[in-house]
């Protein structure tokens, strides 16, 4: 392993360390209501595979590889989509609620 | 530079814009006001990264670098499968289901990220020498989105009930595990050594971590499984990361890392909630055979059915009532018949308050939504710990569909409740339980509070029940 | 500019981005009380800048950049130092006072 | 690899690891308990991180990369100087004193920042082309590194009082700072386009930047300057980074842009407390004069408006606490309440005594007589003669409702209290004021108490207060 790709390494491990802290840091005191959607919503960005998922099917050659990198978009394209959609579900329910209940609150309650 | 280094550079700016977006997206979900601004964001975010990614490919494809022509085939047809998967099941799944929902969304992102490092390492020639970074990379995405991928799933089906929610415990099921976990350290270790691509121990290694996920999940009660998807969750945003690294790839980095840190403090706020430590679930899951032995204790003594007219007395003559929801009133979606009754007894003077307990029903917060979807006036809904002090107050403490979280059993060490906050509802002067049998609760044992003198059990649907004290109430 | 150059700052700005959101995200909401020793607390960290001085003071040959640099290290060093010990001053404020008050607090106080 | 590239290596890691000292060091400088704690963490990255550089640069010497003989003459003399002018100035400033100290030792992080990209400048062979970007940093790092450098100096100066503190203004002033500004930008437009050096348009800049650094100060009043100076320390750490692309250095860029980015955030949340808006405070220093001018009103100094979790947090680290009641506190009737915040005090070890006025509230004895009303413990109650001379070792004087028994006026001639003996409130450590408004008092008269900078004014009902502060102490 040369110095150059070491280097290279440790540029992305510094990244990955700073990513890290955003992570840590960016996480307060959460009320534990919003627990499940905050899990649900850090759910969804791991979607994010969906990218790396792309990149490999354009590569793919091998059916091998095809099959995989098939399989791979299949389930990151679930995770993004699926979770961004239920997540948004679930922070329905946390809308400002109007002094007076609004019919509309019911009825978006009930569409959910 | 040529028409494709250009936009290379302009998709890597795409996609740090995309990671700037998950970070604000994430920091402002830590408020009720903010959070739901916050997850379109994020989600803006990810549309940005995936358009700037599909325009590299073309343009790649354009500049004549080799790409597959059935690329686009599978990038389509996964895109439309999965995403037609994902958006039916999100849009169409029991508000009270989500949560397994979530589980299976993470099981299929740690999935594909195990993927990528399988894919990536077909491609190594065989015999060819590999720097033992990229081994160490692909290893361990291998081995955590593996766990992720099989232990989601089982923690999916627990709550879903398709796995018995109680531990379950494989004869010898603890060795297992551990002779798992060590398979997969030394098969990696002899990859590392090797230097050169080994599909074997690789086979190895991901059928261990496989079953090491299903090992893992199984013995851990149904009640810690929220926990438990929020771990694997962090995991899955670590594969990620490890996936970035695997095809050196920024974006995937930097969100990895960020779900994998900000997914691990959620999980320790989220066991602090239900007052357990993460090893001691995990460590639970090695076996804490125990548990379900406390079980047993404070059952027996006798039951004292009561009838809605009854308690419409009791209830409308009361000062003080306090409501205590649980799971039952979910499932029996009497969450507007409760309102409605709290009212009718407000109208008398009687002043009514409910007792929110964190753990209350399936979810975290999972009484505080379905109460707010019966515009419950929020001033009414008291945390457990405000309320506690209140309950020696209550003239009546009306119980409907709780179980656990009221259960005195967790006061006492040896039951699969001992150390979880209870409400302290058998402080009250006189108890009333709407449920539809003496069942058992989530951690399946019985509740002592049902046979505590001061106690009348309501044996009803959670919504009948209701619908018959609002009918009596009104009667008095 | 060649696009490895290019990518090297793009990468270099990666690492800025990130810091830039980890310096957002660690300051939470502070008592007001904590402001003044928080300012100070960050104005020591920023006396980093001596590591460039000593970087470009082992590189100087030149007189007049041997002068910048012998500059550039005496400032940055007085940042340093400085910051973090009257930083410190401030903070023995804010020490968990015993039950009963000790004198020994009092004579930290006055020496402070 | 050789011995100087395992070395290089190895150093970027301890950078890292000071780096991540830094941020865990700041983020537990967010609370009380952890801050001293946090700083010494951050303090001991510094060591690692300095250490570090001085091995590489033994290690670039040791194998033969030309090292300048002087070098280490240089690095040891500006140590030497530098750390023993920080280390005595640290040490022996006054507690009060200290605002102003923070903003040098920022002018000559600011200024070394600078000298950097002025040495790097001059290092350019003449002719030579300069990539734009690297242009950029240089030209950002100069002009914010100097304007924080003369910027910062001359709000240290107006802290310490050998500058005028209230708002200068050089006649067309506002002109000078827009004229200096367009210089700047234009020279540095300039130079960018050129893309070779040119020294005499830098040294413009430089003038031009170190110049607009006073002008924009000298105009702001002496009460904004807290504020000033943390923007100045937010500025001070955008020109490390900018110094970090200039010779491409991680750690500086880290460390510079973290700063840079607390700062800004520091700087909001202490207009904020000031109810001061950020833009508006440095407007105001380019010519808006009815800012000022507002700031001298009310014998000088503007009104700190405060909030309960501040002073929550003030009291309960404090160790001597004076309670001054006055007519607010009667009319309020939080006599109770101010009993239940001092037991509330007392159990965390703090101790409280009651300042009582002869002619406080509306009739001799008045809040003796309240007081007792509330059971406050007799002891605790001191006459103003056996107070007075403890108000200088009270860490907090909480006044309630009180207004002329606390005016300094009064040992003044020609003012309506003139005369009138009161309570040295002003004498102690740090003064919090709990009353509706501005509101005059039975004498009718501005209180100058109330615009001393030591007093933050807590505006709200005695009781309502007082009940917010109950609140939030038993939070802290
Ligand atoms: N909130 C979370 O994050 C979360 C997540 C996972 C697990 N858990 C666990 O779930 C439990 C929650 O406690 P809990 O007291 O809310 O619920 P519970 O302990 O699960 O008890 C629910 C009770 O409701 C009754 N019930 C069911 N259907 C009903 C209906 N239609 N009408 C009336 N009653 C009905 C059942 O008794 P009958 O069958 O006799 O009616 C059952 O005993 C805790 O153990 C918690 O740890 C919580
Ligand atoms: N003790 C006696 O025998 C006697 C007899 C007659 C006259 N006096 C005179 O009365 C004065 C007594 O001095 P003092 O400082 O005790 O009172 P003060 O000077 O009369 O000031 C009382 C202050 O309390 C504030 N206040 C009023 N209602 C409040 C409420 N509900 N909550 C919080 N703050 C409230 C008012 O400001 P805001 O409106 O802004 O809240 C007012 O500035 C002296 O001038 C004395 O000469 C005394």
């Amino acid at each position: 392993m040369t110095a150059a790709q070491l280097n290279d390494l440790l540029t992305a491990l510094t990244i990955f360390t700073l990513a890290i802290l955003v992570g840590i840091a960016v996480i307060s005191k959460v009320p534990a209501t919003l627990h499940t959607p905050l899990m649900s919503g850090a759910n969804s960005i791991h979607g994010i595979v969906l990218v790396g998922a792309m990149l490999i099917a354009a590569e793919a050659t091998e059916p091998a590889s095809q099959l995989l990198s098939l399989v791979a978009v299949a389930f990151a394209t679930m995770n993004v989509v699926g979770g961004y959609v239920v997540t948004d579900r679930m922070l329905q329910m946390f809308r400002k609620k109007p002094t007076a209940p609004k019919p509309a609150t019911d009825d978006a309650a009930a569409a959910s | 530079m040529t028409t494709l280094e250009i936009v290379e550079i302009l998709v890597r700016i795409a996609w740090l814009v995309g990671a700037v977006g998950f970070v604000i997206g994430l920091s402002r979900m830590n408020s009720p006001a903010t959070a739901r601004n916050g997850n379109l964001l994020s989600a803006g975010g990810m549309a940005i990264a995936i358009a700037a990614t599909a325009i590299l490919i073309l343009v790649r494809q354009a500049s004549g670098t080799p790409v597959a022509g059935v690329a686009w085939v599978i990038i389509v047809l996964g895109v439309a499968v999965g995403g037609g998967l994902g958006l039916y099941t999100a849009r169409t799944v029991k508000m009270t289901a989500m949560p397994q929902l979530v589980s299976l969304f993470n099981a299929v992102g740690g999935g594909a990220a195990a993927l990528i490092a399988i894919d990536d390492y077909l491609g190594l020639a065989a015999g060819s020498s590999v720097r033992i970074d990229t081994h160490i990379f692909i290893v361990l995405d291998i081995i955590i989105g593996s766990i992720t991928f099989t232990g989601s799933i089982i923690a999916s089906g627990k709550l879903q009930g398709l796995i018995p929610g109680k531990p379950i415990y494989v004869p010898g099921g603890q060795l297992v595990t551990l002779a798992l976990a060590a398979i997969t350290v030394i098969a990696a270790l002899a990859l590392f050594v090797s230097g050169t691509p080994n599909l074997l121990l690789m086979v190895v290694i991901l059928a261990a971590a496989l079953t090491f996920g299903v090992t893992m999940t199984l013995p851990i009660g149904g009640a810690d499984m929220p926990v438990v998807i929020s771990l694997l969750n962090s995991f899955t945003g670590t594969a990620v990361a490890m996936a970035g690294f695997v095809i050196n790839n920024p974006v995937l980095i930097i969100a990895g890392a960020l779900v994998g840190a900000s997914g691990a403090i959620l999980t320790k706020l989220m066991a602090d909630a239900m007052n357990r430590s993460v090893l001691n679930i995990m460590i639970g899951g090695f076996g804490g055979g125990d548990d379900a032995a406390g079980a047993v204790a404070g059952a027996g003594g006798s039951v004292r059915a009561i009838g809605p007219d009854d308690v419409a007395i009791q209830l409308a003559y009361a000062q003080h009532v306090i409501v205590v929801p649980g799971y039952g009133l979910a499932v029996a979606q009497a969450q507007h018949a409760v309102r409605e009754l709290a009212e009718l007894l407000e109208d008398r003077g009687v002043d009514v308050k409910y007792a929110i307990h964190p753990v209350a029903g399936r979810m975290p917060g999972h009484m505080n939504v379905l109460l707010a979807e019966a515009n419950v006036p929020y001033p009414q809904l008291m945390e457990m710990d405000d309320i506690n002090p209140e309950f020696a107050r209550a003239d009546v403490a009306l119980v409907i569909g709780a179980n656990d979280v009221t259960n005195p059993a967790a006061r006492r060490p040896g039951s699969p409740v001992s150390g979880m906050p209870i409400l302290d509802v058998d402080q009250a002067k006189s108890i009333v339980v709407i449920k539809r049998s003496m069942g058992k609760g989530y951690a399946g044992i019985d509740n002592e509070l049902y046979t505590n003198e001061k106690t009348g059990m309501l044996f009803a649907d959670a919504k009948e029940g209701l619908a018959s004290l609002i009918a009596a109430v009104k009667a008095v």
